[in-house]
Parts: C-alpha cells; sequence; structure tokens
C-alpha cells in the first residue's frame, strides 16, 4: 500500500518503488526519455563521422578513437565540458549563456509527444502535431538572439542569414503536413501512425513527403542549404563565438533536432511503430528514424552549398506553391471517396 | 494510470533542465575567468574588430519575414480546419478553399515585390 | 493513493507572477532587444493560461504566431532602427506626466472591483470540461465562414500594404 | 480549482500595464509592446469566458483565433509604419514625429 505523505521507512520504499516502476518515470527517464535521447545522439555524432568518413575517402576518422571510434564523442565530450567558457567582449552574458541551454531544452521538449511504439509515448496531447511545430518555430529566435548576443560580425550574419532560411522554410513544412492532418482527421501522432496500419501515408501524400523532407533539409541548416554556418565564408556562422561547454550544448540541441526530425517524417510518412512483428515497435521506430537520419547526412558528403537568395527564392515561389497544390490534391482524392479504397 | 499528460509534459521539461543546466553551469564555475582583452575578443581571423558588430542588416529579405507571418497564422488557421475535414461535409469546406484562393493574387504580387530587387 | 491530478492552482499563481513580472519587465527593461524578450515570456504565460483553460490549440497557436512570429519581427525591427552607438535616448518616458501611471492603475484597480462586486453573480464552479480540438473546425467553417473570408482580405491587404509602406521609393 | 475572477483579475492587471506603457513611453516600439499586452489581455478574457460557460464552449476559443490573427497582422502593419517613420526621420520618438503639426 502507498501512502502520501510516507511515516515509516517501509513505506518511503514502497513510494518510491512505486513512483520508479511508474508508467510516467520509466518514460521521461529511460525510454523514450533521457537515457535513450543521450545515447541515440551520443550515437550520431559517431554515426555521422563514420559515414562522412566512408564517402569522402576521410582517413583520420576511420581509425581514430578506441573500437570502431566509439570513444572519440565520449573525449570530445570530457574535452568540451574541461574548457573554459568564453564570453566575447560586450557580450550579453544571460542570452549568451541562456540561449544554448534552451536550444536544447526546445529540440529535446517535443521528444514528449512522439510516439516510439503504441504506448511508448511520455504524453499522449491531443495536439501533438502543433505542439512539435510551435516548439521548432522558437529556433529562428534563438538563433538570432544567439548571434546578436555574441556581439560579433560573423556570428551576426550567421544568425541572419538562418533566420530567413528557417522562415522560409517553415511555412512549407507547415503547408505540407496539412495533407497528413486531411488523411489522418487527427493532430494527435498516436492517432496518425494508427491511421497507418494498412498503408503508409508516404503512398498516398508522395508530394507531401518530397516537400516536407526538403524542407527539414533546409531547417536543419544541412547541406546543400548549410548556408548560415558556410564555412569557407562565415568561420562557423551564428555559433563561431560559442566555445567550450556552449558549443557542446549547441551542438547537442542541433543533433537532437536532427533526430526529432527524422523521427517525425517516421511518424507522418513512414508509418511510425508498424512494421512485421518480428522485432518490438520501438525498435522499428528507431530503425526508420535512423535511416531518414542517414539521407539527410548523405548529401553532407556530394553535395555543394546553394546561394542564399536562390535558396529562399527555391522555398517560397517552389515549396509553398507545390504544397498548397498538394493540400488541393488531398481534398480531391479524399472527395472522389479514392481514398476510402485503401482503407484511411 | 492516467496522469495528465501535460504534468508529463512539464516532469519532461524539468528533468531537461535538471540534466543540461550542469553542463554549463559547473564548466562556468571550475574555468578560470581573468579578463582579458585579448582572448575576449570578438573572433575574426587575427584581425583587431573595427566598428560595431551588430549593425550590418540586410533589408533585402524583410519582405519575405513578412510573408512568414501572414503564411504562419494562415496555417494555424488551416491545421484548425483540418483535423475535422474528413468529419464535415464537402460543402462547408468551401469557404475555407475560397480563403486559400483569396490568399494567391496577394502571394503573387508579394513574390514580385519581393523577387525585384530594386526595390529593396 | 497519491493524487497526481495537476494542481492547477500551484500553476496559475505560478504563471500570474511570471507573465505580470515579463509585461512589466517588456515596457521597463533597458534594452529593446530585452524588453522583446520579456515580451515574449509574457506570451509563453498567456499560452501557459490557455492550457490551463483547457484551450491547448490556442495555447499552441499563441506560442507559434506570437512568439515565433510577430516576436521575431520585432526583433528584426529593433536591430533595423538602432542607432549605431548612440545610446538609446528615446527611451526616457513621459517624466512630466506621472498621469499614465495613476490612469492605469487606476482602470485596473476600477475593473478589478467591478469583477470583485459581480463576483455573486459570476459562474463559481468550472464545469467540466469536454472540449475537443476537433470541435474547432465545425464551429469556424459553419458558424464563422463570414469572418473567415474577411480575414482573407485582412491578411492580403496588410500583407500588400506593409510591403509598400516598407520598401525603398524611388 | 481556479475561479474565472482570478482570470479576470490577472486580465485587468495585465490590461492596466499595457495602459501604462500606452500613456507613458515614447518609443514607437514599446508603445507596439504595450498594444500587444492589452490585446493579450482581451484574448485571456475570451478564453476564461468561453471555458466557464455552462457547458464549455469553443466559440471563444474561434474568436481568440480570429482575435491573434488580426494582432498579427497588425504588428507587422504597425513595424513597418515603424520603419518607414525611422527611415524618413531617423527617429522613433513619438514626440519627435510631429512633422503634421502646424
Amino acid at each position: 500500500m502507498v501512502v502520501f505523505p510516507p511515516t515509516t521507512p517501509a513505506e518511503l520504499v514502497a513510494l518510491v518503488i512505486r513512483i520508479i516502476t511508474s508508467h510516467t518515470f520509466i518514460t521521461v527517464v529511460v525510454f523514450p526519455g533521457f537515457i535513450h535521447l543521450t545515447v541515440v545522439v551520443i550515437f550520431l555524432t559517431w554515426y555521422e563521422r563514420k559515414l562522412l568518413a566512408r564517402i569522402q575517402l576521410r582517413i583520420g576518422p576511420l581509425y581514430a578513437g578506441g573500437p570502431g571510434g566509439l570513444f572519440q564523442p565520449l573525449a570530445d565530450g570530457v574535452k568540451l565540458i574541461f574548457k573554459e567558457v568564453m564570453i566575447p567582449y560586450k557580450a550579453s552574458k544571460p542570452l549568451f549563456l541562456g540561449i544554448p541551454v534552451l536550444l536544447v531544452f526546445l529540440s529535446a521538449l517535443p521528444f514528449a509527444v512522439i510516439p516510439f511504439g503504441q504506448h511508448w509515448v511520455i504524453a499522449n496531447i491531443d495536439v501533438g502535431l502543433v505542439f512539435v511545430f510551435a516548439m521548432t518555430s522558437l529556433f529562428p529566435s534563438m538563433i538570432l538572439l544567439f548571434a546578436w548576443a555574441s556581439n560579433s560580425k560573423y556570428p551576426f550574419l550567421g544568425g541572419l542569414r538562418s533566420l530567413f532560411q528557417q522562415v522560409a522554410y517553415e511555412i512549407p513544412m507547415w503547408i505540407s503536413t496539412l495533407s497528413i492532418v486531411l488523411l489522418a482527421g487527427s493532430l494527435n501522432l498516436v492517432d496518425i501512425v494508427r491511421a497507418q496500419q494498412k498503408i503508409w501515408f508516404i503512398v498516398p501524400a508522395f508530394l507531401s513527403f518530397v516537400v516536407f523532407f526538403i524542407s527539414i533539409m533546409a531547417e536543419l541548416e544541412r547541406l546543400p542549404f548549410d548556408l548560415p554556418e558556410a564555412e569557407p565564408e562565415l568561420v562557423a556562422g551564428w555559433y563561431t563565438e560559442a566555445s567550450g561547454a556552449i558549443f557542446m550544448l549547441i551542438f547537442m540541441g542541433l543533433y537532437m533536432k536532427l533526430y526529432l526530425m527524422s523521427s517525425l517524417v517516421t511518424v507522418l510518412f513512414l508509418g511510425g511503430w508498424w512494421g512485421p512483428t518480428i522485432l518490438p515497435q520501438p525498435v522499428w521506430f528507431i530503425l526508420k528514424s535512423l535511416i531518414v537520419a542517414t539521407f539527410i547526412i548523405i548529401p553532407r558528403g556530394v553535395y555543394p552549398r546553394i546561394r542564399v537568395d536562390m535558396l529562399i527564392k527555391i522555398g517560397w515561389t517552389r515549396l509553398l506553391i507545390i504544397a498548397l497544390a498538394n493540400v488541393f490534391l488531398t481534398i480531391i482524392l479524399i472527395g472522389t471517396g479514392f481514398m476510402t479504397a485503401w482503407g484511411i | 494510470m492516467a496522469l495528465n499528460p501535460w504534468l508529463a509534459i512539464i516532469i519532461w521539461g524539468v528533468i531537461i533542465i535538471v540534466m543540461t543546466g550542469p553542463m554549463l553551469t559547473l564548466p562556468i564555475f571550475w574555468s578560470r575567468r581573468k579578463p582579458d582583452p585579448f582572448r575576449d575578443m570578438p573572433f575574426e581571423s587575427g584581425q583587431v574588430p573595427q566598428g560595431e558588430a551588430r549593425h550590418r542588416l540586410i533589408m533585402q529579405y524583410y519582405p519575405y519575414l513578412l510573408m512568414f507571418v501572414v503564411f504562419d497564422v494562415v496555417g494555424m488557421f488551416l491545421f484548425a480546419w483540418g483535423i475535422s475535414f474528413t468529419k464535415l461535409p464537402l460543402e462547408s469546406s468551401a469557404f475555407v478553399i475560397l480563403f486559400i484562393v483569396l490568399l494567391g493574387a496577394p502571394l503573387g504580387y508579394a513574390l514580385k515585390l519581393a523577387l525585384n530587387k530594386e526595390n529593396w | 493513493m497519491v493524487s497526481l491530478a495537476i494542481p492547477s492552482d500551484i500553476a496559475f499563481v505560478i504563471l500570474t507572477v511570471v507573465t505580470i513580472t515579463a509585461a512589466i519587465m517588456a515596457l521597463h527593461a533597458k534594452e529593446l532587444i530585452y524588453g522583446a524578450v520579456s515580451l515574449a515570456v509574457s506570451f509563453i504565460g498567456i499560452a501557459g493560461f490557455f492550457a490551463l483553460l483547457d484551450a491547448p490549440y490556442l495555447a499552441m497557436l499563441q506560442i507559434a504566431i506570437y512568439v515565433g512570429a510577430i516576436v521575431v519581427l520585432i526583433l528584426f525591427t529593433i536591430m533595423l532602427v538602432r542607432r549605431d552607438q548612440a545610446p538609446e535616448i528615446d527611451e526616457q518616458t513621459n517624466s512630466e506626466s506621472p498621469v499614465g501611471l495613476w490612469l492605469a492603475g487606476l482602470l485596473a484597480l476600477a475593473i478589478s472591483g467591478v469583477v470583485a462586486l459581480a463576483g455573486a453573480s459570476l459562474p463559481t464552479g468550472e464545469p467540466p470540461a469536454n472540449l475537443q480540438v476537433s470541435d474547432l473546425g465545425p464551429v469556424l467553417t459553419s458558424q464563422y465562414p463570414v469572418p473567415l473570408i474577411v480575414l482573407a482580405l485582412l491578411l492580403s491587404a496588410s500583407l500588400l500594404g506593409a510591403l509598400v509602406l516598407a520598401k525603398v521609393e524611388r | 480549482m481556479v475561479s474565472l475572477t482570478s482570470y479576470l483579475i490577472v486580465s485587468a492587471a495585465l490590461l492596466g500595464i499595457g495602459v501604462y506603457g500606452l500613456s507613458v513611453k515614447r518609443n514607437a516600439i514599446r508603445i507596439l509592446f504595450a498594444v500587444e499586452i492589452i490585446v493579450n489581455a482581451a484574448n485571456l478574457n475570451f478564453a476564461a469566458f468561453t471555458r466557464y460557460m455552462n457547458p464549455p464552449q469553443v466559440s471563444g476559443q474561434v474568436i481568440v483565433f480570429y482575435s491573434i490573427a488580426a494582432a498579427a497582422m497588425e504588428a507587422a502593419v504597425g513595424l513597418a509604419l515603424i520603419l518607414v517613420a525611422f527611415r524618413l526621420n531617423s527617429t522613433i520618438d513619438v514626440r519627435k514625429l510631429n512633422k503634421l503639426k502646424g
């Protein structure tokens, strides 16, 4: 029997056991919460290094750092934590120190609504998709503020580029998911995955998948859209002045956002946790997300980057129009009863 | 046990802050802080920075920012309609479709204005 | 059994403190940028109130539109109108007229008084919530379709108006 | 249990802060902040009243939708006006924007 507040040691132990074995505690702390997220982020940094080394035949990363280079991320972490936190002259201290933590916070918080399995979700809320979009829509202002706070020229230029780029691709991203919402009739991510039991939404909404994928490439500032951190022009873009722990937090935030976006693709288009039952549901989900992440990483080894005005022009004139046209297409498909044949 | 999902989100948020906060505060605590004008200089490849850092703004992309605000609103309205699209009769969606179509013309004109570089 | 229902009173008190402090800070912060950041915090507080009032979609709308779009626009404009190195001389208030403070205080007091007086006739108990996010669509399309069209006109007019205003005259 | 009255009082306080900013501040952007705070106070009232109706309804939420959209447009046009004023007069102090004064 669990009593609150506990009076005897036995009751305290019972209470602690009750809390630790509760569904909320397990989902928040172990899976899909903190421990899972940390492991995946560390894995992704290792994975990206290895993958790019294979693509570009870089010799170093193939050998450095213990068995398979697995110790390299740990060594990086230790190095960055023990480095000095440098704050540039005349920088705005509260913003410069606060925003890296907020970046991690904002990219980790939406994982609360991502369903990794039928019951493996922290919070099953009705507005899940809009929650994710509301959180990711805060990134441009964070980046602009961080760039402004560092009081340096390169970060400021990079921050402005980043602002315009993310702003240009956010709208196509939202509008392209509208056809998914039309098909599933819900904003709840669990319901959206459930609706894909018979057929993945990538089939009826292929056009919106293309738009969404291109948009998240731009949102994540991945090549060929990595203008905000174009190394030859802007040193390291908006986080040029970030050093030590600040850099580590920003890095973590960016990789978390990469994982967030790939799991969002999995939820919306690739059928989430559905798969043959030989493997448990979360395994399918993580597998699909990592494959999507691979496809987001690969262009970094292959493509050059494009010019900033071209980039913004593509976002507004091509992607937005395609996304809007796709909404009409979906309306026609649903209106003519084409979808009911597929059991959606 | 049915826990309010919003409470779960708050717990998750607190956990994130509790776990990531020390990653920043501890290094600040143990790192050496002696004011050093050369080390704290903004990075400009070794050059001494000149002038104000925060004032090169590109006006060229301002129209896109305005378009973003407008289409943010449009997107949110469309989502509110999209959830119940399949439960509504098709006729009642006519107004929403008219809403999208009506916004096509200003979008085109705004793009024309924005793409003409002489305007900015 | 441990009661884990959301303690909405605590949330309400925290949100009130955050929202009102941030709103005051938005008007009083020395740097305009910090003012804009506090304004954003105040908006997030209002979003929290919406979430407490069983309007989660509204809360998300508030964050996405106000904090995600309007605050970005405000920040960008602040950075555009900053003078090079000059201190912000525009930051003084109308020192000769503390009337504003009295006026505002009086207004808030008057409204609070009216609310307190009318308190008896206001609904007291919280009726059980059965609102769904999917209820919004029917109301939007069947009850308020004409405002939707007017909104489209408003959006287009203000987009074009702002663009034509902001572009350089030649 | 939070009562309707407490929401109304918070909203009144926000309105007071907004009116104070509107009447005292001279920087055009601060005045815009004050207007936004007032709009938010009104939105809070709508959401509170519609929640405490018996039975609760969503029509008040829809009105807040429109209100937020109108506030967004007001901010966009207002900021464009501030930009133009800054370009013409190189100040955004509303006291000094007095060219129309005879």
